[in-house]
């Protein structure tokens, strides 16, 4: 059993190994939801966006919204779970999910 | 990593402070230290004072409980205390600072029996005693005003 | 009819719950001191507030989850953990500056020094929590909070030199022998004292307790438009009867004692007896919302069942809180810690918090998810990113400019 | 509409059937084909989420206080998701909170008056 602590935050690389960035979200689809996504970020701390990930949702006034997204979130891409592997954790214990690139 | 780099920073930040804290603390007064620290004690007693003052008035007036009198003068009465020990606190750098600490310390005795004798007024005295011996403190009040005034 | 009572009473409540120990030291002292200088700052403080629990109110009518649920859901747990800490902090520090200001009050008529009043207050606070239906508690003190207006009425009797308090009013700033410094240290205790997080907890937990729905926006939005500018007023009254018995002779306020004199000179032993009935009731009925607030902080966080209006054995960990809150509280105070002094440091440390929780209800309140076409408007929007500047603003300042002036010293 | 787990289930107030607070999503648990099959809750699975010292310390304290392993709510319980998580259950289905439970047990339940 994973929890959906064990992967959000951890590093993620795509098929061949170059590293995409970091997990800050899980998406899911159909019921029950089953992960058919993440979001990944390629840089930026940490912390939750306030909500201004969901696109369309949170119109927040101006200077927070862009606060938000110059500081807590550069870039923010969905990778299909599919094409992501997960990079193992540095204490090296194997990663949960697909092949490790090791 | 990441626990170690926050203790480290934690650590340098404490360091900061409590140098800093030190130095400000230990600092050797100098004139104008000693000239806010004076002004600062003549503040609170000038404010302990009228207020003892004012309290006595409204007492001998009827206008506020007897209670509510005591208390005030008491509360003039650690006001005063206060402000002696903060004189006090610091030996004056230099001639000028001295003549400030002669001036002010003895104002502060007078400020001190004026409030012991307005509490006793309130305990057994009449209305008219406890007015008149609030009314003996103006000079004493004024001199702590003019006091602040000059060197605030 | 019934519902126009209600909203009176709503009204008057929030008169008598506005006004607290942070406004009367603030008020008295920054009176004593620029005269009503500052009179803009409870203006801009009493607007803020308005605009805060406006938000605040709405997006609890309509997604029914309370102020510190939601900013745990949006900051996530670590951040919104450090959160907590803080305003919890604040709102224990608040309640053990009420409680003093209670003790205060009572040792202003009777002769017993006010820390024998201190644990005798908190467990009357603790058993008026416990037995009594918060309803009426709520009415009782705001009502009696409302005998403060004896300040703004006994003004007048002191002949005060309308001349000069229009001047001040007109040129904000420091008068001489005062620095900026000092004058913007007090302008932010004033901001403080209007814009306390805890009233905002409190406003808002109570709409998810009454099961407020949309509906009953109407009467949250009287509460908060008219209730706090009146509060604001009581605030002012403390201000204008320092401004014109001590300011002109060059007095401070330090103590309580000082603060309620001007009344008793105005208007005699009447006087005397409604004001210190008024603060009484101003600080014991915030010091009620404060150890309530204590509570809803952490069990919001949490996610444990909490709520004046559910019965203990259902809510433990919330009554719990409570109580080792208020515990918390009068230790402070058995530091014998000067009340006046101790409600100085915590209006600072309040101002340094507020943006905590101001900021996420600024956003939740922007969210169609959560509130459909109920979302800020323009002019909300527009205030809110207003009072977002200069709520940002007065944390930063507030803790240089305490240093800077030894606590306005 | 897809599902955001950080966004839309983590640290979300949990309601029951009577909207009585059950707690908040502290983590969810997902089984080997990543399916959402319960929510956790409870201070051992938010010390375990937020990590650290402290996120250590509280797990511990939790352990300590009888509360053996988070509180697992199965996701089929969960009715529908708005501003909260509401369950098609009564909370009195769920595994009690080892420390309301606790707290009620050694303090609350003395005091007169705590029933009504």
């Amino acid at each position: 059993m994973t929890r959906a602590s064990d992967l959000i935050g951890r590093a993620v690389t795509d098929g061949a190994g170059h590293p995409l960035g970091r997990v800050v979200d899980l998406v899911c689809e159909g019921t029950p939801p089953r992960v058919t996504a993440a979001l990944v970020v390629r840089r930026g701390p940490w912390g939750r966006l306030l909500g201004y990930e969901r696109p369309g949702e949170v119109r927040g006034p101006w200077p927070i919204e862009r606060a938000a997204r110059v500081l807590l979130r550069r870039d923010l891409i969905t990778v299909p779970w599919s094409a992501l592997r997960l990079a193992p954790l540095p204490d090296g214990e194997p990663p949960v999910a697909g092949p490790s690139p090791r | 990593m990441r626990a170690r780099a926050w203790g480290a920073v934690a650590a340098a930040v404490v360091a900061v402070v409590w140098g800093g804290v030190g130095y400000l603390s230990t600092r050797p007064t100098d004139f104008h230290s000693y000239r806010v620290a004076a002004v600062g004690s003549a503040q609170s007693a000038y404010t302990g004072l009228v207020s003892g003052q004012q309290a006595s008035r409204a007492l001998a007036a009827s206008r506020i409980p007897p209670p509510m009198a005591t208390a005030m003068l008491g509360d003039s009465r650690s006001a005063i205390a206060g402000a002696q020990k903060r004189l006090a606190r610091d030996a004056p750098p230099d001639e000028r600072t001295t003549a400030m600490r002669d001036e002010l310390a003895p104002l502060l005795l007078q400020a001190d029996a004026a409030i012991s004798g307005l509490e006793d007024a309130v305990a057994h005295g009449g209305a008219v005693e406890l007015r008149a011996r609030a009314d003996a403190a103006d000079p004493v009040a004024d001199h702590l005003r003019r006091f602040v005034e000059e060197h605030g | 009819m019934k519902k126009f009572l209600g909203i009176t009473l709503g009204i008057l409540t929030a008169v008598g719950g506005f006004v607290d120990i942070g406004d009367i030291v603030s008020g008295s002292q920054s009176g004593a001191r620029f005269g009503i200088a500052h009179v803009w700052v409870i203006v801009v403080g009493v607007v803020g507030i308005c605009v805060y629990a406006e938000m605040a109110g709405r997006v609890t009518a309509i997604s029914g989850r309370p102020v510190f649920d939601l900013v745990r859901e949006r900051l996530g747990p670590r951040v919104a953990l450090v959160n907590l800490l803080g305003s919890y902090a604040i709102t224990v520090f608040t309640l053990g500056a009420e409680l003093g200001g209670v003790a205060l009050a009572l040792q202003l008529l009777s002769s017993a020094p006010y820390l024998t009043w201190v644990p005798l207050v908190a467990l009357l606070l603790w058993l008026a929590l416990w037995r009594v239906r918060f309803e009426t508690l709520e009415r009782i003190f705001g009502l009696a909070g409302l005998a403060l207006v004896v300040l703004v009425v006994g003004v007048f009797w002191l002949g005060p030199d309308v001349g000069a308090l229009r001047h001040q009013a007109l040129h904000p700033g420091p008068v001489p022998g005062e620095t900026w410094a000092t004058y913007w240290f007090f302008a932010i205790a004033l901001f403080a004292s209007a814009m306390t997080p805890y009233e905002v907890f409190f406003f808002s937990s109570g709409g998810v307790e009454e099961k407020w729905t949309p509906r009953d926006l109407v009467v949250a939005r009287a509460n908060v438009f008219l209730g706090f500018p009146l509060g604001g007023l009581l605030a002012f009254g403390f201000m204008v009867n320092a401004a014109v018995v001590y300011h002109p002779i060059g007095m401070r306020v330090d103590t309580l004692g000082q603060a309620v004199l001007p009344a008793g000179m105005a208007l005699g032993e009447l006087g005397i007896a409604l004001i210190i009935l008024g603060v009484f009731a101003a600080t014991f009925g915030a010091a009620m919302e404060t150890g309530l607030s204590a509570g809803y902080t952490v069990a919001q966080f949490f996610g444990w069942s909490w709520g004046k209006l559910r019965r203990p054995r259902s809510a433990a960990r919330f009554h719990t809180t409570v109580l080792v809150s208020l515990l918390i509280g009068v230790a402070a105070l058995l530091t014998t810690i000067d009340p006046i002094q101790l409600t100085e440091y915590m209006l600072i440390f309040s101002a340094v918090a507020l943006p905590l929780t101001y900021i996420p209800i600024l956003v939740v309140a922007n969210d169609r998810h959560y509130l459909g076409d109920r979302v800020n408007g323009r002019l909300a929007n527009l205030m809110g990113v207003i009072y977002l500047v200069i709520v940002v603003a007065a944390a930063v300042a507030a803790i240089p400019l305490m240093v800077f002036t030894r606590v306005g010293g | 509409m897809a599902l955001l787990i950080g966004f839309d289930l983590l640290d979300r107030q949990i309601l029951d059937r009577d909207g009585f607070p059950v707690g908040k999503v502290d983590d969810v648990e997902l089984d080997d084909e990543l399916r959402v099959v319960a929510l956790l809750t409870g201070q051992r699975a938010f010390g375990r989420r937020i990590g650290g010292v402290l996120g250590r310390w509280i797990g511990a304290a939790a352990a300590r206080l009888a509360e053996k392993e988070p509180r697992r709510i199965p996701y089929d319980a969960v009715d529908h998701v708005d501003a909260a998580v509401h369950l098609s259950v009564r909370a009195e289905l769920l595994p009690p909170p080892a420390l309301e439970a606790w707290l009620d047990q050694h303090l609350i339940r003395r005091i007169p008056g705590a029933g009504e």
